[in-house]
C-alpha cells in the first residue's frame, strides 16, 4: 500500500478542524507526545549509530550541513525580492525553511520502512545537526548591520532548546546502550513510535486546519512559495544524498529532511530573536501548505525521483 | 494579628506564553518582588489563541506591587513588547495584608 | 473466569471516591484516554468491517436505529407520568438512555472475548449509529410546540461532536487499512486497549462516587428506573438481534448497547440544546446507578438471558 | 511612549465549561474586542465542580471593555443563562493602556 | 431583569496546592458562599514555584463576599498559615448583580 | 551491562535542568506516569504474591516493618542534636527517610532484574507497608507533648493518599486475577513499565536539578547526612532480609527500600501535618542527593555487599 495510514490521522484531524468539530487535542497530551516522539527518534537514531565508526561521518555530515545551508540563502532573497516581504518576515521565513520538522523526518523513515527501504542509521545525526545551522542564519539575515544582536543568548535559546536536548540525549542514550541494552526499552519507545506519531499527526491536522485563516491573508505568493520552495530543497537533497553515496532510502529521507520546516523550533526561537516577524505567516505556510504538501505528495515524490536518479547515476 | 490591609497595586499582564521566561527575569529588575502566572487563552487584536500548541498558548501574570513598580513595569512593557507582541495589561486598586511584601 | 478484572479498577475509583482519597484522575488524562478508546474502537470495528459486504448491513442497521428509537419513545413517558419530572428533565433523561455508552460497549467486548464468544465485527457500526438519534429524539421532546429551535446548530454540535468524529474516522481509516495496513498501530491501539480502558474506569469510578450526592436527591423513582430502564432495553436488544440472526456474541453486545446510558455525548448535547434540564439527575442516574449496574450484573446477565433464548429460538 | 493610563471596566464570568464556544461566539457580537479563558473549578450555589471531567469543569473568562459593554454582556447573560447555567459574574474598575483598543 | 450591580468584595488567595483540600472545608465555614480556583505558579519571598510536579505547584483562589466575610476569611488564614506557607491574599472592590448570592 | 539505561535518563534530565534546558515535562504528564507507575508495581506484586501462602508473610512483614521503624528513631537524634536543627524539621527529614521511594524501589527492581536476579514476590507489600509508619513516628516525634493532635485525620490523609490506595488497590487486583487472569493488561503495565520509568526518571532529574538551590543553603551537614544515612539503613535492610532467609535479590532489594527516602507522600504529609518543617531541606536531601545516590552508588553497592555477605553467612 503507497498510502500510509498515519497520514490519514492528519486528514481526519484537518477534516474534523474544517467542519469545526469540537475534538481537541489537549495542549499537554501533544507536549507529551512531542516528548515521546522525539525521544524515541533519538533512541533509534543512536542505536542505529552504534554500527558506524563515528569517524566516517565527520565528512557526510559537514557536506549535508553546508549543503543544507544553501537553503536559507535561496529562500530569503525570493521572499525579500520576489514576495517583497519585510527583512524580519523573509529572514524568518527563511529560517523555518532551512530548519527541518521532525514529524515530516517520522513519517518520511515511516514511508520508507513501508517501502522496505533500508535507511543509514545516521540519518538521526543529519536531523540533530540540520535542525538549527538555519535558524541561526535566519537571525543573522535580520538582524545584520544591527548593533549588539545577543548571540550568547540564541545560541542558548537554540542548543538548550527541547527539541536539541531530547534527539541528542535520546541519541547518546541509545548510542550507549545499543540494541540489547535497550531492550525493554523498546516495547515503549520503538513499537508504539507509529501509533504515537498517529495520534500527533491528527493534532496537527487539527492545527494546521486552524491556520488557514492566516494563510488566506498571506496570498498567493506565499503559498507558491510553501510548495515550490521544498521541492528545490528536496532536489539538493538527492543531490547531496547521491554524491554522498547514500541509498536510495537515505537519499530519500535526505531530500525530506532539505524539503521539510520547522514549525516547532523555528517558531519558539523566532519569536524571540525577530520579533517583528509575523509568526502567522511562517508557521501558515509551513504548517498549512509545507506539511501536507510533504505528507501526501513530496515524500512519495522524492522517493520516485531518487529510485530513478539512481537509476541512471548510481 | 488583625494588622491593618494596606493599598497596593495589582498589574495583569496577559501575553504570549513565549515571554514566560523572559519576563520571569525582567519583574524582579523592575522591582516587582513576585509574581503569579496561570495558563490562558483568548482573542484579542491579533486573532483568536486557543492554547492548542505551544505557539498558540498565552499566560496571565499578575504583579502585586506599589504603584511606582506597576508603571515601571506598564512602560518597560510598553516600549519593549508592545509593539512586536501580542499584550494586554490592565492595574487595578487591592488592598494587601502584610503591605511590606509587596 | 466470569469476573473481568477491569471492573476490579472501577470499583477501586469508587471505593477511592467513597473514602475521600485524594487520588485524582487529571482531567487531561481523561480526555486523552477518551480519545484512545475512541479512536481505538473505531480502528478495531473498521478492520473487521473490511470483512463484510457493506450492502448487507444497510437493511441489519436500520433495524438496529429504529428498534433502538423505541427506547426514548418508552422512557420519556415513564419519566414524566410516572416519575412527575419536568419535561425538560425528562426529555433529557430519555435522551441519555436512548443513547450508547462508549465505555460500555468496551467493558461488553472485553467481557465477550474473555467467554470466548465471537462478535460480527459491525457492531461497532451499530455503536456508531445509536449514538445520536436518542440525542435528537430527546431535543424534540423537550423543545416540541416551541418556534424556531435550531435544528442546524444542534446536528452540527452532535455530528461534529468529538465521538462521533472519532468513531468515524477511526472506522474509516480501520476500513481503508485492512488487518494487514493497520499493522504496526495495533501495538498501540488494540494491544494497549484493555489496560487504557482499565485506568479509565478507574476515574469513572472516582467520579460516579462523587456523583453519588445528585442521586440522593433525586430519589427513589430515579434509581429505580436506573435499573429497569437498562433492563427493558437489554430485552429490546436481544429480540432485535435474535431476529437480524446475529451470533450470541453479537446479541449480547446489541443488547448492552441499548442497555448502556451515555454519560459522554449526551450530557454535553442536552446541556446546550436543553438547558433547563438538571443535568445532576441524568449524569447521576446514568454513572451513578445504569453504569455500574450494567459492568456488574447486567452484562453477564444479558449473555444468560441470549444464550437460554438462543437454546430455545434458534 | 507613556501613554497615560485610562479607566475601563473589567467584566469577569465564571460559568460551566460547556458555554465556552457559545460565549466565544457572542462576546464579540455584544460589543467586546477580546478576552482571555482560563481553566476553573469551584463551588456555589449549585454544589461543587472539581474539572474531574468534562461536565464538571468551569472557566473563567475576561473582559476588558467600556462601561456599556460591561452592563450589555452583563444582561445578555442574566437573561439567557443565569436560570439554567451555573455562572457568576462581576465587574471590576482597572487602568489601561492604549484604551482604543477596548 | 436589569437588576442594579452592587458592591461586594473580591478575595484572592494565591498559596500552595497542598491546601486546596484544607481551605474548601474552611472557606464555608467562615461564611463564604463560593469560591473558584485555578491553578498557577509563581514567585515571591519564598523563592519560585513552578509547578512541575505537586509539590511545587500553587493555586489561585476567589471568593466572592460580603466586606465582613472578607475579613474574617483574611484573618483566620493570617492567624494559621501566614507563618508556615507560602501564601499571599489581596481584597478588591467589585460590583455584582444577585448580590444575595455572594 | 551494569550501568542501567533508565539512570541515563535521570542524568539527562538532570543536565537539562542544570543548562537551563526550556524542556519541561507537564504537571499532568508527571501525575499520570506516577499513577501508572504505583498501579503497574501493585498489580505486579499482587500477581506474584498469588504464588504465596499469605499466612508465612504475616511473621516477616512484622519484622520487615519493625526494623524499618528504626530508621526515623535513628535519623532524628542526629538531626537535631548533631545537625541542631529545629524539632519540627528533624522530625520531618526522619519521616522522609523512614519512608520509602516507589521510583527507587522501581530501578532497584529493574537493576536486579538485568542482573539476573529473582526477587521474592511479596517484597512489593514491604513496599506498602514500609510507607506510613515512619510517617506517623515523624508526625509524633514534632508534635508530642502537644495537646490535641488530630490523628484521625493524619491517618486518613495517609491511607486515603493517592499512592498507598493505587499500590494497594493494584496489588488486590492482581492477587485476584492473577498471573493468567491479568493477561490483556500485562501489555500495558508491565511492557511498558521500564519505558515509563525512563520517562519518570527524566522528570526526576529535572526537579532534582531544580532543587540543588534549596540543597546549597541547607549546608554540609545536611547533604552529609544524605548519603551517609541511605547507607546505615541499607545495612540494617541487610542484616533484616539475612536473618528473614530472603534471596540475594529480596535482600538487595529490601536494603534499597531502607536506604531510599520518600519525596512523593512523605512532602505531602508533612506538609500538612508538621506545616513549620521547611519542606525545602527535606526534599532538597531527599531528592536532590540520596535519591540519584541510590540510584548510582548505592543500588549496585547494596547489591555488592549483599552478595558478599551472602557468600559468608549464608
Ligand atoms: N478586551 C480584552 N479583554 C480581555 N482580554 C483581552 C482583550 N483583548 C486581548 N485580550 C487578551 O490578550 C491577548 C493578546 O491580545 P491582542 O494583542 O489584542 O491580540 C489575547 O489573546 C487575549 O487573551
Ligand atoms: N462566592 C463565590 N466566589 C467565587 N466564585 C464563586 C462564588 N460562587 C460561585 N462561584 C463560582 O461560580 C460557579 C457557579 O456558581 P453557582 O452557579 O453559584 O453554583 C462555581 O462553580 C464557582 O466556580
Ligand atoms: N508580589 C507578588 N505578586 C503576585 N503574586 C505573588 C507576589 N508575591 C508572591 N506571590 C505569589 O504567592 C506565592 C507565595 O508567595 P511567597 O509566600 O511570598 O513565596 C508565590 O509563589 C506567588 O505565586
Ligand atoms: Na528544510
Ligand atoms: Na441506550
Ligand atoms: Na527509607
Amino acid at each position: 500500500m503507497p498510502f500510509e495510514p498515519v497520514i490519514l490521522f492528519f486528514l481526519l484531524g484537518a477534516l474534523a478542524g474544517l467542519i469545526r468539530s469540537d475534538l481537541r487535542i489537549p495542549a499537554v497530551l501533544y507536549e507529551s507526545l512531542s516528548i515521546f516522539l522525539l525521544l524515541a527518534i533519538g533512541l533509534k537514531g543512536g542505536v542505529e549509530l552504534a554500527r558506524y565508526p563515528l569517524a566516517d561521518l565527520v565528512f557526510a555530515a559537514l557536506t549535508v550541513v553546508l549543503a543544507g545551508a544553501l537553503i536559507p540563502f535561496i529562500a530569503y532573497p525570493v521572499l525579500a525580492k520576489m514576495g517583497k516581504l519585510p527583512r524580519a518576515d523573509a529572514a524568518s521565513i527563511a529560517a523555518h525553511y532551512g530548519s527541518v520538522s521532525v514529524v515530516t523526518f517520522a513519517v518520511g523513515s515511516t514511508f520508507l520502512a513501508g517501502q522496505d527501504e533500508t535507511v543509514e542509521g545516521y540519518l538521526t545525526v543529519f536531523l540533530v545537526l540540520l535542525e538549527f545551522p538555519a535558524l541561526m542564519i535566519g537571525i543573522w539575515l535580520a538582524r545584520r548591520g544591527e548593533a549588539g544582536s545577543d548571540w550568547g543568548k540564541v545560541l542558548h535559546e537554540v542548543f538548550a532548546g527541547k527539541s536539541i536536548v531530547l534527539l541528542l540525549g535520546g541519541l547518546i542514550i541509545g548510542w550507549i546502550a545499543g540494541s540489547e541494552g535497550i531492550k525493554p526499552l523498546d516495547k515503549l519507545f520503538f513499537d508504539l513510535f507509529k501509533g504515537m506519531l498517529a495520534i500527533f499527526l491528527l493534532e496537527m491536522g487539527l492545527v494546521a486546519a486552524s491556520r488557514l485563516g492566516d494563510l488566506r491573508r498571506a496570498g498567493w505568493f506565499l503559498a507558491s512559495f510553501a510548495i515550490v520552495m521544498p521541492m528545490v530543497s528536496a532536489a539538493i537533497g538527492i543531490v547531496t544524498g547521491l554524491l554522498l553515496g547514500l541509498s536510495i532510502g537515505g537519499t530519500t529521507l535526505l531530500a525530506t529532511l532539505y524539503a521539510s520546516a520547522s514549525y516547532i523550533a523555528a517558531p519558539a526561537a523566532m519569536r524571540i530573536a525577530v520579533p517583528e516577524a509575523n509568526p502567522g505567516l511562517s508557521i501558515g505556510a509551513a504548517l498549512g501548505i509545507t506539511f501536507p504538501f510533504n505528507l501526501l505528495i513530496g515524500i512519495p515524490a522524492y522517493h520516485w525521483l531518487t529510485k530513478t536518479l539512481y537509476g541512471v547515476f548510481a | 494579628m488583625n494588622r491593618p490591609l494596606q493599598a497596593r497595586k495589582l498589574l495583569t499582564i496577559v501575553c504570549e506564553a513565549a515571554l514566560e521566561k523572559r519576563l520571569e527575569k525582567e519583574l524582579p529588575q523592575l522591582g516587582a518582588h513576585g509574581y503569579t502566572i496561570s495558563d490562558a487563552r483568548g482573542s484579542g487584536a491579533h486573532g483568536r489563541r486557543d492554547a492548542a500548541w505551544p505557539s498558540s498558548a498565552n499566560i496571565r501574570i499578575e504583579v502585586l506591587c506599589e504603584q511606582s513598580v506597576a508603571e515601571a513595569v506598564a512602560h518597560h512593557l510598553e516600549a519593549h513588547y508592545f509593539s512586536s507582541y501580542q499584550m494586554v495589561i490592565f492595574l487595578s486598586d487591592v488592598q494587601v495584608l502584610r503591605a511590606e511584601k509587596f
